[in-house]
């Protein structure tokens, strides 16, 4: 059946339960954890944040915190000023001491309770609070992004008594004791089919950025879950849903011509590609990275996977990316020239096979499929193709999700990284690539000492470490000049998070980084 | 008519449709109406001869139950060529008479059985020929050939009962006897639960099985031999149909109870008026009973005509051949003549000096000098079911199923025949004494092993040593397995010969029962009931075991076959001086063939001695009813009072 | 009866402490383990080093036996653990998917015996003959539908194209509808398949010949005296289709979106979730250990001449002795209690 | 002439021979000729199905010009058309020629997954049923245990464990089948057990293996044979579901089971790549089976 509402018209009128259709259950609210997609589309609808992002100019507004933060010089001291009359839903204040517990245990996390630290907070000193609305956050080191960190849904705030409650309590089986203080609250929770978020009917502490305040305009939200993508987009073709989330790139035709209604929104982060893990021996020659770089076709991966909103990469960040260099002209594809280059490292032999060896030695590289990544698979099938193309044998590691991230810890199994990382902030960059986070290049021996390619982390720290925006700015560029200069990354694809509504579903939007945003969301009839 | 059915199956032995069929004489048959018959048939043995009948009902000819004509049946095997069964038979039987095909075994009184009533083998093909069910009351008649199978299940049962020739395998192993038996109540009454219980505890009951409504709760694998058979003939005559196919119903019931069928098929003839196609190797009991008589052979009818006449002036060689070989009448008349030293065993038995019961054997004194007996049974116990007395069964005592404390001895090259009625622990004792079953209690030696205790290496001499022919031959076959390779098996088993050897081993085997060595490759549900017994014989004698146990070995066996069977088995024992322990309820077969017997009454053992000996001068009144329920054909009969001094 | 009842149990409860324990092993084998298999996952973004503490902290680097002692003698002091993956309690989490599951197994069984007997019969019986054997091909092609495949067909046409039960938010009768026809339908092919050659060997039986000559027919005979006999291999393999129920579910609750025990399973080995897997398999084993000691000890039910000779002859006069003590006739109870004694005695 | 007439049959008209070959009664079905040739144009199908699959098995080049692991520059998910018979699959393969190349790789596999789970347990089954007392008990518990153990975490540790790879993924889904095989071999031997045959065997100097090999295995292997004519199919889908998981056949190599898993998610827009090979799964299977009915049926 097509969908034939009017696209436009109406007025916004509360009322209407959404049904949602996620690919995965959730596994926990514990907010620095949200970021894994099921979560994050929960979190980031029933948690409020001190700062709200814009996530087209990604600047900075105030949410819960009255107004922007005051930051000393070194940027290692963040006082915040809250609101007043912010209630969680159990009617617990939200208050500067609230605030700050959350942010000591999201800065520090508690082993004991197996809640980990934030990723986006690193160097956390402590907190102070000052009177009942004022707040202050100490680090050790600068710590410039902060203020974007706390805009975050990884920086959703709770109600005191969640606090307490360990890694259980997050998980699924006890949604329902998640107390925050956001436009919608948990009602009802179904283990690994359903949640049930309801409207806060007192709600009345939106960004004063966005146009709609007060309550929401839905009753509620369904997020419903079920593993089988065709029943997801069928159950949204046919009316039984409302929305989707993850459209797969050869399905947005069809979903628009049923008349539903796409929405690609940009991650804002660093573009799909590859690491090149250089600590390892057949990826130490830089000749040989080259050679990989000019290997791959990413106009046919582009061409053949995936629609126009999946842009190939013109940078190793995404353009609407804080910090974002277009770099036209690298990462061209001339297999010509791999073959050259190839033949320049040594790598002149040939197995039966085709595959090229050097004193025996095939080149026999390994790449993981990145799971959470849209057509991961087919896409390193394609790079795979062109690479056998060059003479390459690039291995695709075998494996469900768990085996992938277990093995992308290995250099001996993963040689070369495929992943993207979201985040509206120049700190996107150490999330990915620093020995501190990620570490998408595995970059540094722990037991040996030895690195693949220090000049990198050296960037990465002043990119974490400078007060100063413009700074930051700098060395990102920096960075990503060094990436193409030492062929250690091939950006592949800006990565959107692509949505299916039916039409009636009106003013939908996302965080920065695709998360979706229900908050302003209305039906028309 | 015997002259022209051969010319024409000489004619065209390809047996496509016999051109004279339609040019047969149309005499009717002289029929007999049951009734006018009297009370006299099954209440004495006074009876009137068949061919008295014959000439009284020829005056009331009342229209047939079963006309068959020109029937001829071709098997097709499995290398694709047709076999022709039967050729051209034909065959009426009028309401209320008995007509017996006789014939030996292979000639297709089986098939001709299974044609009428409609089920022929998968591989079966009718050629040509009619099948005609005459009028029942208000039921029509109906050609058989041309019914539809919904048609079919109203005639079945109903019309025409049936008594296959197995019964080891026929009644359906997961169902009670009860059930089994009842069936055709369910299918064609309307009786409830309880009355259908209460008709087949008495149909029990009237086919003689002991403890009646106990026996109905017992599943098939729980009963003997005999029982099965007669819980087959009680299914079929459930309803009173107007027709009773009756295949070899008798073949594995000792004389009393085989009387007290045959009276109840008489009963069944006065009283309900049922005709029934009665097929057996036994002369004396087609004799005794049967209207008329239809001599088959080869597929063929040899001669057919009212019983008496054929019996007394048989026209075919065939005929006049059979007769001879019946060893009923031969031994019997033997036995009224001189006393107790006819048949061929006699003088062994003698020598042997009747090593009796179990509790003497160590003092008799073996013939040939042995110290010891080849086979020491003592105290052989195997209860199943002990069963207390009953109203019902006022004088029975305490009743066993299963044997109790049995002994007894068989010397080395002789004989032992063991006979009791049915369900009295023959087969049971035959497979304890194979090795077949652990008794609960008692001591079996056979030779220097002892049976009840044996090593994995002990067994396997034991094997070598003692055979089993087991009591039903088609449930003891491998299905899948060529007969041929049955045969061999034990020579293989126990490395005898070259493979080629083997083969020849094997074709001298088969040949040596009478059966064509080209037999040999078929599967045993290709071959006819005596054939899969005589393949039974075959396997167990090619090794040339010291002790066979025969159980009920003989009993499908038509007389000329079986005359040779024994023979042969006779001369193994002169050649070779094998030992066999005999069981069977014929006891013509077991005078001829055995030097001590021993008799079997509801799982004890009631007597024991030299065979002549037992045989005339019987000591327990259970011998003497035992022997007094032999049939007697013609002449025998008054021979056989005095003689038997009943 | 008594006695091998025990003795079965016993082995009951070998069989669930040895699956367990090789479940263990299994485990163990597997490389990496739940904590890191989480905690790394790029989505946390945290580093090797936190990584560690947290692995630290749940125990995970110790030594297997360790952990192997740990998760057993919590198993049997009935404390299930935590859900590596998402910290929520094992006991809560399988709380929660079992009943789902069960209802599904229970109704996917039955509806499988049911498919599983229509087809045995229209391929045995069917007129006409290409009807029939197409119904003899019927389990093979069954088996060869890939569930995903089917559950995906059949919720296209009947639930979005004809739209009559709806896959969001169903009701709980609604809701079972769909999954169960796709459990039942490749379920189904083993049980048919066996069911027709059994039908076909106890029809070339010469008893069914008998029957025959009685005048049954074809339906009379295959509920009378066909389907007793050829149940034996049909009931086995009804107790091993619990295995693939287990299986199929694991399918068919992710192409319906079911919250069970399958979809359970999936994610417990997609993320090396030990707690949650163990917890499975003890499940499963309680399970496979009932049902196949049911078939166990229906055996002797079904065939008679698998039951011990002494017990038949018990079982028989008990029978005997309650109907005589209703109708008033047959051998008294007394002697038939004491003829039990005896058989006792003897055995 | 006289006394013989008794049998012969009366006049009336309905003894006349019939013409023809009449088949005498219910339990046959007329028409004898029709019944057999029938299964006949079936079989032949089949065993053309059968003959092209194996060709296709060792001589795919012959089949298809189209490289299986590469689609140069063809566009994704391309509907079938004469040039492309199965269409493309995600990335822009040609599906007909990964099918064709598959076949040795799917067909050996499910072979090997067949034959491990029918002939260990088999064993199994005929040991337990025959011996009964403490050696079927054993057995019959390991059996238990290893049904237990969820399939899908069986065959994945036994393939980590052996490697990865097609042949180590039978082999896992072979293991993961052997207590269904020794459970239904141990029903039919028990009940075989009880047949007088067996006795007699054993009273021909049969020894335990002997009457094992020679009469309860041929009269016990009917019903297990039909059931691994079934596995062949649910054996190509479960190394599907392995594959789909990453633990089978390592791309790019072609394999039935991969086919189909990796074409789930474009049932709705491309339909072609999941039916198509999973047709010419089913027509396999089929034909298998009927092949195997039809030989049977020849052997009786
Ligand atoms: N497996 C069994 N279970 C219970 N009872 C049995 C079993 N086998 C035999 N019987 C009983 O033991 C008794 C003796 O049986 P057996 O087969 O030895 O008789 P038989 O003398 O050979 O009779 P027949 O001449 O009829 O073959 C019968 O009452 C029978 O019902
Ligand atoms: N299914 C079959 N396939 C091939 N030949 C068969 C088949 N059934 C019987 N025969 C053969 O047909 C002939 C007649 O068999 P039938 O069973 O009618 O003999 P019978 O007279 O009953 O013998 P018996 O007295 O030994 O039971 C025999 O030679 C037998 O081998
Ligand atoms: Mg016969
Ligand atoms: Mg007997």
């Amino acid at each position: 059946p097509d969908d034939t509402a009017p696209l436009s018209g109406g007025r916004p009128a509360p009322g209407g339960v959404l049904r949602y259709f996620e690919p995965q259950t959730w596994t926990t609210l514990y907010p620095p954890s949200a970021g894994f997609y099921p979560n994050g589309g929960i979190v980031n609808n029933i948690t409020d944040r001190l700062l709200f992002q814009d996530p087209q100019t990604l600047e900075l507004h105030p949410w819960i915190a009255e107004a922007l933060p005051e930051a000393n010089a070194d940027a290692t001291e963040f006082t915040f000023r809250l609101r007043t009359g912010v209630t969680h839903s159990d009617g617990t204040p939200l208050d500067a001491e609230n605030v700050a517990r959350n942010f000591d245990l999201y800065g520090r996390g508690d082993n004991a309770r197996a809640l980990p630290v934030s990723e986006q907070i690193t160097n956390y000193a402590g907190s102070e609070v000052l009177d009942e609305r004022t707040v202050v956050f100490r680090f050790d080191a600068p710590a410039p992004g902060f203020p974007q960190a706390t805009a975050t849904m990884n920086a959703g705030l709770v109600a005191n008594s969640t606090l307490e409650l360990d890694a259980e309590g997050f998980g699924p089986g006890s949604a329902t004791r998640i107390v925050t203080s956001g436009p919608f609250t948990v009602a009802e929770e179904e283990v690994g089919t359903r949640l049930s978020v309801r409207v806060r009917e007192d709600y009345d502490w939106a960004p004063p950025h966005l146009e709609h305040q007060g309550r929401a305009f839905l009753d509620g939200i369904d997020y419903l879950v079920n593993g089988e993508y065709s029943v997801r987009i069928g159950a949204l073709v046919s009316g039984q849903a409302d929305g989707v989330r993850g459209v797969e790139a050869p399905d947005e035709a069809r979903v628009e011509e049923k008349g539903l209604r796409l929405y690609a929104q940009p991650t804002n982060g660093i573009n799909n590609g590859l690491s090149f893990r250089s600590r390892h021996p057949l990826l130490a020659d830089v000749t040989v990275r080259r050679a990989l770089t000019h290997a791959i076709d990413r106009d046919r991966i582009v061409a053949k996977l995936f629609t126009d909103n999946y842009p190939k990469a013109t940078g190793v960040l995404a353009q609407g990316a804080a910090g974002y260099v277009a770099a036209p002209r690298a990462w061209a594809f001339d297999p010509d020239r791999a073959n050259a280059l190839l033949d320049e490292a040594g790598w002149t032999e040939r197995t039966e096979s085709g595959h090229r060896t050097r004193d025996g030695e095939p080149l026999t590289l390994r790449v993981n499929i990145a799971h959470p990544q849209p057509r991961s698979r087919e896409v390193m099938s394609l790079v795979q193709e062109d690479f056998a193309r060059v003479g390459v044998h690039l291995t695709i590691n075998e494996g469900d999700y768990a085996q992938q991230t277990i093995d992308s810890l290995e250099l001996d199994r993963v040689q070369v990284y495929h992943s993207m990382v979201a985040r509206a902030d120049y700190d996107v960059l150490a999330s990915q690539w620093s020995v501190a986070n990620r570490d998408a290049f595995l970059n540094h021996d722990e037991e040996t000492g030895e690195w693949g390619d220090e000049r990198t982390q050296e960037i990465l720290d002043r990119i974490t470490g400078s007060a100063s925006a413009e700074d930051r700015a700098a060395a990102a560029a920096e960075l990503q000049e060094h990436f193409i200069d030492q062929a250690l990354v091939v950006p592949l694809f800006e990565e959107p998070q692509v949505f299916g509504f039916r039409r009636r579903v009106r003013d939908f939007s996302t965080e920065p980084v695709g998360r979706p945003a229900f908050y302003s969301v209305w039906l028309a009839d | 008519m015997s002259e022209q059915n051969r010319q024409a199956a000489g004619a065209d032995p390809t047996g496509s449709a016999s051109p004279h069929s339609a040019t047969r004489g149309k005499t009717r048959t002289p029929s007999e109406n049951p009734r006018s018959r009297g009370s006299a048939i099954g209440t004495d043995y006074s009876i009137e001869y068949p061919e008295e009948f014959a000439e009284t009902a020829g005056a009331h000819a009342q229209p047939p139950v079963l006309t068959v004509s020109g029937l001829s049946i071709d098997y097709r095997t499995r290398s694709g060529e047709s076999v022709p069964a039967l050729r051209d038979v034909g065959l009426t039987i009028r309401p209320g008479s008995m007509t017996a095909v006789v014939g030996e075994s292979g000639s297709g009184k089986t098939t001709t059985a299974s044609a009428v009533i409609g089920l022929l083998a998968e591989n079966a093909q009718v050629t040509d020929g009619t099948v005609v069910l005459g009028t029942y009351g208000e039921e029509p008649e109906l050609d058989l050939g041309a019914l539809s199978p919904r048609e079919w299940k109203r005639v079945r049962g109903r019309r025409i009962g049936y008594i296959p020739q197995d019964p080891g395998t026929s009644l359906n192993p997961v169902k009670t006897v009860g059930a089994n038996v009842a069936e055709s109540l369910r299918l064609h009454t309307a009786l409830s639960a309880e009355a259908r219980r209460a008709r087949v505890v008495e149909l029990l009951d009237r086919v003689g099985i002991d403890r009646a409504a106990m026996r109905a709760d017992q599943y098939p694998h729980e009963l003997s031999g005999g029982m099965r058979q007669r819980a087959l003939i009680a299914a079929a005559i459930a309803v009173d149909p107007q027709l009773l196919i009756a295949d070899e119903p008798t073949s594995a019931l000792d004389v009393t109870v085989q009387k007290r069928i045959l009276d109840l098929l008489d009963e069944l003839r006065r009283e309900a008026g049922t005709g029934i196609l009665f097929i057996t190797h036994d002369l004396a009991v087609a004799a005794e009973r049967a209207d008329a008589l239809l001599v088959v052979r080869r597929g063929h009818v040899e001669e057919s005509g009212p019983a008496s006449r054929l019996l007394r002036h048989p026209e075919s060689a065939y005929t006049r051949r059979l007769l001879a070989d019946a060893p009923s009448m031969q031994s019997l008349l033997a036995l009224g003549g001189d006393g107790g030293t006819a048949g061929g065993a006699d003088e062994a038995a003698d020598g042997v000096a009747a090593a009796s019961g179990g509790e003497d054997s160590g003092t008799s004194a073996g013939a040939g000098g042995e110290a010891r007996p080849l086979v020491e049974v003592s105290g052989l116990t195997q209860v199943y079911a002990r069963v207390p007395r009953d109203e019902h069964d006022a004088d029975a005592g305490e009743q066993i199923i299963g044997i109790e404390d049995v002994g007894f001895t068989v010397e080395r090259g002789t004989t032992l025949g063991l006979v009791g009625e049915s369900g009295s622990g023959k087969s049971t004792i035959g497979r304890a004494l194979t090795g077949f079953l652990t008794p609960q209690s008692g001591a079996i030696r056979v030779g220097e092993l002892d049976a009840t205790r044996l090593d994995r290496r002990g067994l396997r001499a034991f094997r070598r040593t003692v055979q089993l022919v087991h009591q039903n031959p088609a449930s003891a076959l491998d299905p899948v397995h060529s007969v041929g390779s049955s045969i061999e098996e034990p020579l293989r088993n126990f490395r005898i010969g070259s493979k080629a050897e083997r083969k020849g081993l094997v074709a001298r085997a088969l040949d040596r029962v009478a059966l064509d060595p080209s037999l040999a490759a078929r599967r045993p549900r290709e071959l006819s009931g005596g054939q899969l017994q005589r393949v039974a014989i075959a396997r167990a004698l090619v090794i040339e075991p010291e002790l066979v146990v025969f159980d009920e070995a003989v009993s499908a066996l038509d007389v000329t076959v079986q005359a040779q069977i024994l023979e042969l088995i006779d001369g193994l024992q002169r050649e070779l001086g094998l030992t066999y322990v005999f069981i069977s309820h014929d006891l013509a077969v077991v005078r001829q063939v055995a030097h001590t017997v021993t008799v079997m009454s509801a799982g004890r053992l009631v007597e024991s001695g030299p065979v002549g000996r037992v045989f005339s001068q019987p000591q327990e009144a259970y011998t003497k009813r035992l022997l007094g329920a032999i049939p007697r054909p013609l002449e025998t009969q008054v021979l056989d009072h005095q003689a038997l001094s009943i | 009866m008594a006695v091998y009842l025990a003795g079965r149990l016993g082995q009951a409860l070998l069989v669930l402490f040895l699956a367990y324990t090789a479940a263990s092993m299994l485990l163990m084998i597997l490389p990496g383990d739940g904590v890191l298999a989480r905690y790394a996952n790029p989505a946390l973004g945290l580093s090797g080093e936190q990584v560690e503490a947290i692995r630290q902290s749940y125990g995970a680097d110790a030594p297997w036996y360790v952990q192997y002692w740990q998760s057993l003698s919590g198993f049997l002091t009935g404390d299930l653990g935590y859900s590596v993956n998402s910290g929520a309690a094992v006991s809560t989490l399988v709380a929660s998917a079992l009943p789902s599951t069960a209802l599904l197994a229970v109704s996917g069984f039955a509806a499988a015996v049911v498919l599983a007997v229509a087809v045995a019969v229209l391929a045995s019986y069917g007129k006409p003959r290409w009807l029939a054997s197409a119904f003899d091909s019927a389990p093979s092609l069954f088996i060869s539908v890939p569930v995903f495949w089917l559950g995906i067909v059949i919720i296209q046409v009947l639930s979005f194209q004809l739209g009559w039960v709806t896959m969001v938010s169903p009701g709980p009768l609604e809701s079972l509808i769909l999954p169960t026809l796709t459990l039942a339908i490749p379920l189904s092919a083993p049980l048919a398949q066996i069911l027709i050659r059994a039908i076909a060997e106890v029809r070339a039986q010469p008893f069914v010949h008998v029957t025959r000559a009685k005048g049954a027919g074809e339906a009379w005979m295959l509920v009378h005296s066909v389907i007793r006999n050829a149940m034996l291999p049909a009931l086995t393999i009804a107790g091993l289709l619990f295995g693939e129920l287990v299986a199929g579910a694991v399918v068919t609750e992710t192409v319906f979106g079911r919250a069970g025990i399958g979809a359970l399973t999936a994610q417990a080995v997609a993320n090396r979730d030990n707690p949650v897997l163990l917890a499975v398999v003890v499940i499963a084993t309680v399970g496979f250990v009932l049902v196949n000691l049911l078939v166990d000890l229906l055996y002797p039910v079904v065939d008679p001449r698998l039951r011990h000779r002494g017990r038949v002859g018990a079982a028989a006069r008990r029978r005997l002795g309650a109907r005589a003590q209703a109708s008033g006739t047959g051998p008294s109870r007394t002697g038939a209690d004491r003829a039990d004694q005896e058989e006792e005695i003897r055995a | 002439m006289s006394a013989s007439t008794a049998h012969t049959p009366p006049s009336a008209g309905t003894a006349a021979p019939a013409s023809g070959t009449p088949a005498h009664g219910g339990a046959r079905p007329a028409g004898l000729g029709t019944r057999l040739r029938l299964p006949r144009i079936t079989t032949l199908i089949a065993a053309v199905v059968l003959g092209v699959t194996i060709l296709w098995a060792l001589v795919p080049g012959l089949f298809t010009g189209h490289n299986p692991i590469d689609g140069g520059e063809t566009a994704s998910l391309l509907a079938p058309s004469a040039e492309h018979w199965f269409g493309t699959d995600q990335i822009g393969r040609d599906v007909y020629s990964r099918v064709v190349h598959g076949a040795s790789r799917s067909l050996l596999a499910a072979l090997i997954a067949v034959a491990v789970g029918l002939v260990v347990g088999s064993a199994i089954g005929l040991i337990a049923g025959s011996r009964g007392g403490w050696v079927s008990d054993v057995l019959m518990r390991i059996v238990d245990v290893l049904l237990s153990i969820p399939a899908l975490l069986l065959t994945l540790t036994i393939v980590i464990v052996l490697g990865f790879g097609t042949v180590n993924a039978a082999i896992a889904v072979g293991i993961a089948a052997i207590a269904q095989f020794a459970r239904l071999a141990r029903a039919q031997t028990v009940t075989i057990m009880q047949a007088d045959y067996v006795q007699a065997a054993y009273g021909s100097g049969g020894t335990y293996w002997s009457v094992l090999f020679r009469h309860v295995l041929p009269n016990a292997v009917s019903a297990v044979l039909a059931l691994a004519v079934l596995q062949i199919g649910s054996a190509i889908l479960q190394i599907s579901t392995l594959g789909f998981l990453g633990y089978g056949t390592p791309a790019p190599a072609p394999e039935w089971g991969l086919i189909i898993a990796e074409g789930r998610n474009f049932v709705a827009t491309a339909w072609w790549l999941t039916v198509l090979p999973g047709l010419i799964v089913m027509a396999v299977v089929v034909s298998t089976h009927r092949l195997g009915t039809a030989l049977r049926e020849a052997a009786q």
